[in-house]
């Protein structure tokens, strides 16, 4: 209870000012449609924002993604991380009026996955082998093997809660056209990849945002979010390019912001192939002038990273650094018998449109690479085909990908990067086992923290990967609203005031 | 007569079934050449290797491939074109949701090549023997050498960038809304006599229309033009002419009818290409149609959409030269009693 | 129709073909004529305006990219690209259309019926989806892209060709050479051939023009070359996100395109002209 | 002629843009009611005439000199807008081919009634009448069916009918007719030519009939102009003109026009061809004295006017008198028929052919071109194939070359039999001469290739020399300077390119040789030419000919015997003098009475 408090507090900026400043309409240009509003299925970051708006997570997010109470008021790690006691808030009612119940809790985060309905939730929850309902509002959850950082999950993509009653009345099918959930908002609206109308619900159980009605403009176009920005359409626009936004910044019509947000940009190695020699891993690391590439494209405002993970959360070292050294990749080359003139080459897979400035990053790296000794030809692949070609072990040596982890928790960092069991894992050795199985079942929290800040290290060491840079989410707002960015990306209703 | 036109159109039609058909077998087997595997693409990334063997195997995967062609024929009869793998739900539902708006576009690009090239055909070919008809003819082959494509991205630069008069993205100005009956939104916005969103979807639909049509009229200003200097030679012009009629009752009351016919040939035959260029037309100005799916789907590679999509293609391809034939019937009659 | 022939005589011809000419060389002294190498990256002075914009330099007589590649070398190296294609996959859709309808034609019948039907198939596509499915099929690469468009657009030859190669077998000297008792080979070379070879040059040079917007296309929707291959369509992929700042990175290569298509029918229509005054005013493309 | 005239040309010229002048001081005058022909060769002019009044002159053509009046107003100085008015009024105009003049995509009655509307009549019932009034006057059965009726359902007699209603719709003071019978079968020119002649009496309306054939305008005129190489070289009445011309082109065009009755003489043969406006411009003397037997020096260097011989008969000659002295070329020695061989070269019997044809909704239906033909060609002999279009000639030459299948009955060629010889066999033996030079005449090849294409064929090739000299002999058989062994046949006359087309038959000396309406489409003088080539060769080098043609007069002239054909059968054969003199078949007789034409007038 008093976390919540808490953080109703924290979330109320001005409260005197709440009513007055209520907001009528609120547009916002969106870049992708949430494909699915059955909130379980994707564990894909785009979406998020919306279904959150409509539904509700156990466990919820600080700004700075320290985990707060959601419907959850208290929830309790057993020592061994095999099971957790969860206590349901008892206020919480779906938009038709039912009570949301450990009923629904269970429903979500159990029967649904047992009944084999295919949803990304079970990456995380896969895990759950029962969940015991003790009341209306109590429950306890129980797991196949140790869950220690089940919390984070349950405040993580996908883990929204739905209604029992409601998805056995509409069945797998109308949960992906239909939503109801307990969230602040309810669906008035829907044209797909056009437009998504949300109206507040008055007797939400929670803090009521400001926002009276949400419009979300789905428009795919950075240029045409920015036009739409501009002529007034809408009041918010994400995604815009960094160059532009920079333009905005110069102008004083409207607000930009960049915020560095919890998804970081990497190569993926393999550890086979020409990869198995340690030197070029290390040798294409040292090659890369990060810092360039930040300013090339994200005009310097993205934060270069060495590390599996981003500043400030569970497991950064903040004083371990890998320095761009092209004389030193050179040497570590010649070691292995290769140079500039008898070049060691390589696939180089990458995303078109995946994320902003990937195609530029992956082609600036190749240079980088050729200046050094490594022909990489490039591979333009898309993500669907990224999972397909590692799942059947055809992924080029190296790729470069986009890792989101709205938690910030070291394991759905390297933890999930490195599970040979998970379809993420590319650099594959015994070794990497060894040392993250037991980190993925440690309950004590702080030496699992402590053992991944050595994971980490030894990844980059090894190079088993190659970290590039903190994404950067670029908001544009008109004057006259304020907004707090979250750094898990989401834009939340409740961060925007007037 | 009209008997006759529609005994043409049926007949034409019958014609199509069987390429048809044979369209669908090469697509299908195109496609499952594809180095892309549907059962993994329709689970979520998280399955593991059984999960995927089983729903390869509820897919009927592992038949041979006529077998698996049968399954599909079976399911599109019944109008069920599988899953999207994409988007988890009914490839039909996702397509249908977007054909009104391609069709929508194609018809106007059309109506509009098919003005402006016959309406320059006519300009060209009444300056004759003048120095304009040689510039008008210079300006045709100059703008032949604009394909859809070119001209597209030549108008959002020209004017939505460079002189914004026009939007260059999306089917309506966001924030509009207007309420769905038909899909195509010009009918619907009339329907619903919201004339302001009316506007702002013509607006938005000008510029692909220009970008297809202009492409396209050209070609028929060409064909209109050498045809009409055909007809002119004709001994029936010279006979009217004799006959004491004007210029303009001998070009419109007894040229154009003739004239007409090579340009409504082209027009059956050429459809395809404007037909394909929404694809490239609706990417470039996200134009939410079935060639902005096509596109995505090819780089999800969704496979059951790409299949339901290029079949769109093709049969709306085949109806209009179909019909295209017929009216080249009406307008001929030495082929409607040969 | 007469007036047709006396019209620029051959205008066309000379001025298409000139300006072929100039970018042929473009293409094949790319090396020696760019002044960089056009995969050189200059991450630092990106999307760098053209030298007559206010911020130019004469270092990029034409500025630069996103990745702060020159776009001058790149056009220039982009047009080797786009020779490439347009010639040997001309050469191959006319070579492949060509043997079908003059089969088709000459000997009628069945045979003529198999492949109107096959080519009626074909035709069913819209080029561009099925060239775009092709590649799907295929992957990306420069030979890719020929062989989709050779087995997209050989049914543009055989379509006109067909029914050039009937009007000749109609002739009554094709007639007197069978009586003779010339084979159905010969006849084809040696009296059909020669009669149908003006349309066929005419459109192998109408359709260098469509390859080269086809590859474009292609390398558009990066379904083209390979990214370290430069090519006009790419370019215009790559200026499309910037056009509000840079539009003459979008702007120039357009204008590459439109002008090698431009010559490339001027140069076709100049030999129709020339070769087969018949066909002076006649057909579209 | 100054009483009061309808049309008045006066010393109309019309030259080219360069100057060339294509007329040149052309005078003619039309009195009310009267039919005035203009006969001439093509390139004489004669159709720029019409042109000329209805301002319809073809790019690059323009009056230079003199006026034409019409009806008191003098056309060359109207506006555009009166003179169209007064087309289709007060002018009516009958084409040279009905199967074009009409529009293919408008309905019969459309097109007339949009003419009735223009000259005055104002309801749609009054139009559809006096439509339907019209088509009865000029004989045309179910009237009102035809006007739903589209041209291309029509036979070309019909359209021509519908077309001179048309003309005559408005009562007009002159209809003007270009040729309007040469595109259509003799029997049908008949009809046509006699319906003029009684539209004419019954609208009293002056005519000007252009046309090229003596005979016809012998038949329907009153005066007669002859036209050559741009000028009036004759005028006068029709009967003196073709019985007693004054000028030696009228003569030796009639002695050059064979003819059905009286003595079978060799047909006179001009020399060369008309010259073209370049040449005239630089010609000082008479345009035909190139060609004139009469002419001599003066002829050359001095042209002679038109003046008045006889009252109303005028002539450009220096001696109109001399004219009638020119006689046919003696009937010579070797004129004797050579005797026939026994030998077969063709026989056939109860041969047929059918075809199966597919309509545009793909039913097939079975077509029988030829029907239970029997007949024989004896070695050396010339037979003649008369009938008109669609009597199956054409399918008949096609099955003996081989170019078609026989489908029933047997056909031995030079002793083999057709169906199943193969085909090599026959390539040497049997040759086609076909209709039309223009296609049969490979436009990129050599005339020298050409004409020894057949050799090409053969596995031993002879050497260059060899080809070389064999084109010179071959040009030589059909008179042909040997020059032009190198040039293309659209640098060669009609004449010539025909000529060509022979040579090249002979190439590989066949035994049997057909010549498909060789001559159909050609100038009297230049057919003349070609039917005495054919003549000739046949003493030369032996060979059977089977001539296919629809002119009695021709195939009287060349053959030996003829067979008559309607319709795919036979109706008639027999020695050519016996069938035409006395037909049995009423087909053959109608043929005969069509071909007769003016000698039936005559009497």
């Amino acid at each position: 209870m008093k976390l919540a408090a808490m953080t109703g507090g924290a979330l109320l900026v001005r409260p005197d000012f709440a009513f007055a400043g209520e907001i009528d309409n609120l547009a916002i240009a969106w870049t992708t449609d949430t494909a699915t509003w059955d909130p379980n299925q994707r564990l894909s970051p785009d979406p998020q924002t919306i279904l959150k708006m409509v539904f509700d997570q156990p466990i919820d997010q600080t700004s700075d993604l320290k985990l707060t109470s959601g419907v959850l008021s208290d929830w309790a790690l057993a020592e061994d991380a095999m099971s957790m006691r969860v206590t349901l808030r008892d206020d919480v009612t779906f938009s038709d009026g039912t009570k949301l119940t450990t009923e629904d809790f269970r429903y979500t985060f159990f029967e649904r996955l047992n009944k084999g309905e295919e949803l990304d939730l079970a990456v995380g929850f896969g895990t759950v082998s029962d969940i015991e309902i003790l009341s209306p509002t109590e429950a306890v959850m129980h797991f196949a093997k140790p869950f220690p950082i089940v919390a984070q999950w349950l405040s993580f993509s996908a883990s929204y809660i739905v209604s029992k009653a409601y998805a056995e009345k509409v069945g797998p099918e109308g949960m992906k056209t239909s939503p109801m959930g307990s969230g602040p908002y309810v669906l008035k609206e829907y044209k797909r990849d056009s437009r998504i109308v949300l109206v507040r619900r008055d007797d939400y159980w929670g803090e009521l945002p400001l926002i009276k009605r949400i419009t979300i403009e789905i428009i795919p176009d950075p240029t045409a979010r920015l036009a739409a920005l501009e002529s007034g359409t809408v009041d918010l626009a994400t995604e815009l390019s960094i160059r532009d936004i920079k333009r905005l910044q110069q102008g004083d019509a409207f607000n930009a912001v960049t915020n560095p947000i919890a998804r970081i940009i990497y190569v993926t190695i393999r550890a086979d192939g020409v990869f198995a020699d340690r030197n070029i891993r290390l040798a294409a690391h040292h090659a890369i002038d990060k810092s360039l590439l930040s300013k090339a494209f994200f005009g310097g405002d993205a934060v270069t990273i060495d590390q599996p993970t981003i500043p400030g959360m569970p497991g950064f070292l903040p004083d371990f650094h890998f320095d761009f050294d092209d004389a030193k990749a050179k040497e570590l080359l010649a070691a292995s018998g290769f140079g500039p003139d008898n070049p060691v080459s390589l696939d180089f897979a990458t995303t078109n449109g995946q994320f902003p400035g990937d195609y530029d990053i992956a082609r600036a790296i190749v240079t980088m690479w050729e200046k050094v000794g490594i022909k990489a030809n490039l591979k333009v692949i898309t993500e669907s085909q990224w999972y397909e070609l590692n799942a059947s072990a055809k992924l080029p040596p190296a790729s470069l990908f986009v890792w989101e982890n709205g938690t910030g928790d070291p394991e759905l960092f390297a933890g999930n990067m490195f599970d040979a069991d998970l379809p993420f894992a590319t650099y594959r050795t015994p070794e990497v086992t060894a040392m993250i199985k037991p980190l993925l079942s440690e309950p004590d929290n702080d030496k699992r923290i402590k053992g991944y800040e050595a994971f980490n290290k030894f990844l980059i060491e090894e190079g088993a990967m190659i970290p590039l840079l903190q994404a950067i989410q670029t908001i544009g707002y008109r004057k006259g609203i304020e907004l707090k960015p979250w750094a898990n990306g989401l834009i939340r209703p409740h961060a925007i005031t007037s | 007569m009209i008997i006759a036109i529609l005994r043409i159109l049926a007949r034409r039609l019958l014609a199509i079934i069987p390429v048809f058909v044979v369209v669908t077998i090469l697509v299908f087997g195109a496609l499952r050449i594809l180095p892309v595997d549907p059962a993994q693409m329709s689970l979520p990334p998280s399955a593991t290797i059984e999960q995927v063997e089983a729903k390869r195997e509820a897919m009927g995967l592992n038949r041979p491939i006529w077998e698996q062609y049968t399954i599909w024929a079976k399911g599109a009869v019944a109008g069920d074109l599988g899953e999207s793998s994409q988007y988890r739900m009914s490839t039909a539902a996702v397509v249908l949701d977007r054909l009104p708006a391609t069709i929508e576009l194609v018809i106007c690009a059309l109506v509009f090549a098919v003005g402006v090239g016959v309406g320059g055909g006519l300009l060209v070919f009444s300056a004759r023997d003048t120095v304009l008809e040689t510039v008008g003819l210079v300006v045709i082959s100059a703008v032949m050498a604009l394909p859809d494509f070119l001209l597209a991205l030549l108008f959002i630069l020209v004017l939505g960038v460079l002189m914004p008069i026009f939007p260059v993205n999306g089917r309506l100005e966001p924030g509009m809304q207007v309420p769905t009956q038909t899909g195509f939104l010009l009918i619907d916005a009339l329907l619903t006599g919201d004339f302001r969103a009316f506007f702002s979807a013509l607006h938005y639909i000008a510029l692909p229309v220009m970008a297809l049509g202009l492409a396209f009229s050209p070609t028929i200003m060409r064909v209109l033009h050498a045809s009409l200097v055909n007809t002119y030679q004709q001994s029936y012009i010279l006979q009217a002419r004799l006959r004491g009629l004007s210029g303009r009752e001998i070009l419109f009351g007894q040229a154009l009818k003739n004239a007409m016919l090579p340009v409504v040939i082209l027009v059956g035959t050429q459809f395809g290409g404007l037909f394909g260029g929404t694809l490239l037309v609706e990417m470039i100005f996200s134009f939410p149609g079935l060639g902005n799916l096509m596109v995505k789907a090819m780089q999800t590679s969704d496979l059951s959409v790409i299949m339901a999509i290029s079949l769109i293609y093709c049969a709306t391809t085949l109806l209009f030269n179909s019909l295209a034939d017929a009216l080249a019937y009406l307008l001929n009659p030495r082929l409607r009693n040969g | 129709m007469m007036r047709k022939k006396f019209r620029l005589p051959d205008l066309g011809l000379v001025i298409g073909g000139s300006l072929v000419g100039l970018v042929l060389i473009c293409g094949v002294f790319a090396p020696w004529i760019a002044p960089y190498h056009p995969n050189d990256q200059e991450l630092l002075y990106i999307l760098a305006p053209p030298v007559w914009a206010d911020g130019g330099s004469a270092a990029h007589l034409f500025g630069t990219d996103s990745l702060g590649r020159d776009t001058l070398s790149r056009m220039i190296y982009g047009a080797r690209t786009a020779m490439t294609v347009a010639a040997v996959a001309s050469l191959g859709a006319m070579l492949l259309g060509a043997f079908f309808a003059h089969l088709a034609g000459y000997f009628g019948g069945w045979v003529d019926w198999i492949i109107s039907r096959t080519v009626e198939v074909w035709l069913s596509f819209p080029p561009v989806v099925l060239s775009m499915l092709l590649i799907t099929g295929l992957g990306i690469g420069i030979d890719k892209v020929i062989l989709a468009i050779v087995l997209v657009d050989w049914t543009r030859f055989c379509r006109v060709l067909r029914s050039e190669v009937q009007v000749a077998r109609g002739q009554d000297y094709v007639a007197f050479a069978r009586l003779i008792g010339f084979s159905h080979l010969r006849v084809i070379m040696k009296e059909i051939l020669p009669a149908t070879l003006p349309m066929l040059i005419t459109l192998l040079s109408l359709q260098m023009g469509i390859s080269v917007v086809v590859e474009a296309i292609l390398s558009f929707v990066a379904m083209g070359v390979p990214s370290d291959v430069p090519a006009w369509g790419q370019m215009i992929a790559d200026a499309r996100i910037d056009m509000y700042g840079a539009p003459w990175g979008l702007a120039l290569p357009i204008a590459a395109i439109f002008v090698t298509v431009l010559s490339f029918n001027l140069f076709g229509d100049g030999l129709r002209r020339t070769l087969d005054p018949r066909h002076a005013a006649n057909r579209g493309t | 002629m100054n009483d009061q005239t309808i049309l008045h040309i006066k010393n109309l010229e019309i030259s080219l843009k360069t100057g060339h002048k294509i007329l040149n001081g052309v005078d003619l005058a039309i009195r009310p009611g009267r039919v005035l022909g203009v006969i001439g060769e093509s390139g004489a002019g004669k159709s720029m005439l019409g042109s000329a009044i209805a301002a319809t002159l073809p790019r690059g053509l323009a009056i230079s000199r003199g006026s034409i009046d019409f009806d008191g107003l003098t056309l060359t100085d109207m506006n555009a807008k009166t003179r169209r008015d007064l087309l289709g009024r007060d002018i009516g105009f009958i084409p040279q081919e009905p199967m074009s003049a009409l529009n293919p995509s408008l309905t019969i009655g459309h097109q007339i009634c949009h003419h009735l509307a223009r000259i005055g009549l104002r309801t749609a019932q009054s139009r559809e009448d006096r439509a339907v009034e019209l088509f009865s006057e000029v004989g045309l059965d179910r009237p009102r069916d035809l006007l739903k009726s589209y041209p291309h359902q029509l036979s070309g007699g019909m359209l021509q009918r519908v077309l001179i209603a048309m003309a005559f719709a408005s009562h007009p003071r002159l209809v003007i007719a270009d040729e309007p019978t040469t595109a259509l079968d003799v029997t049908i020119q008949q009809k046509v030519v006699e319906l003029i002649a009684r539209m004419r009496e019954t609208h009293n309306t002056s005519v000007l009939f252009i046309t090229h054939d003596l005979q016809l305008a012998a038949e329907v005129c009153d005066d007669v102009a002859v036209l050559y190489a741009g000028r009036i070289v004759e005028t006068g009445a029709a009967r003196r003109i073709i019985e007693a011309p004054m000028h030696p082109y009228s003569r030796c065009l009639n002695l050059a026009t064979p003819n059905l009755s009286g003595p079978k003489a060799r047909l006179m043969i001009l020399p060369g061809t008309m010259p073209s406006p370049l040449e005239r411009t630089v010609m000082t003397g008479c345009e035909f004295a190139p060609r004139c037997p009469l002419a001599e020096t003066r002829c050359h260097s001095s042209r002679p006017a038109l003046e008045e011989i006889v009252a109303g008969h005028h002539s450009a000659c220096h001696w109109p008198e001399r004219s009638g002295m020119i006689a046919p070329p003696a009937t010579s020695a070797e004129q004797v028929v050579p005797t026939l061989g026994s030998a077969m070269i063709l026989q056939a019997k109860g041969l047929g052919k059918a075809y199966r044809q597919h309509d545009w909704l793909g039913r097939v239906r079975r077509v029988e071109a030829l029907r239970e033909l029997n007949f024989e060609v004896r070695e050396g002999e010339f037979v003649g194939i008369v009938g008109e279009s669609g009597s199956g000639k054409s399918s008949l030459t096609k099955m003996i070359v081989g170019l078609e299948d026989v489908t029933s009955g047997t056909l031995e060629v030079v002793g083999m039999d057709r169906a199943t010889t193969p085909r090599e066999r026959f390539f040497d033996k049997v040759q086609l001469v076909f209709q039309d030079p223009q296609s049969a005449l490979n436009p990129r090849r050599t005339i020298g290739s050409l004409v020894t294409q057949a050799l090409e064929a053969r596995d031993s090739q002879p050497s260059a020399a060899e080809r070389k000299d064999m084109v010179a002999a071959l040009l030589a058989k059909v008179m042909l300077p040997p020059d032009v062994a190198g040039r293309f046949s659209d640098q060669l006359s009609g004449g010539q390119k025909q000529r060509v087309n022979i040579a090249r038959a002979l190439c590989s000396n066949p035994r049997l040789l057909i010549a498909d309406e060789i001559v159909s489409g050609l100038d009297v003088s230049v057919q003349a030419q070609i039917l005495e080539l054919l003549r000739e060769l046949r003493n030369e080098v032996g060979f059977s000919l089977l001539l296919i043609s629809h002119d009695l007069a021709v195939v009287r002239h060349v053959c030996d015997r003829t067979l008559v054909m309607c319709k795919g059968e036979i109706v008639e054969q027999g020695p050519v003098e016996e069938v035409f003199a006395n037909p049995q078949h009423p087909y053959t007789r109608q043929l005969v009475a069509a071909a007769l034409g003016p000698v039936v007038v005559g009497r």
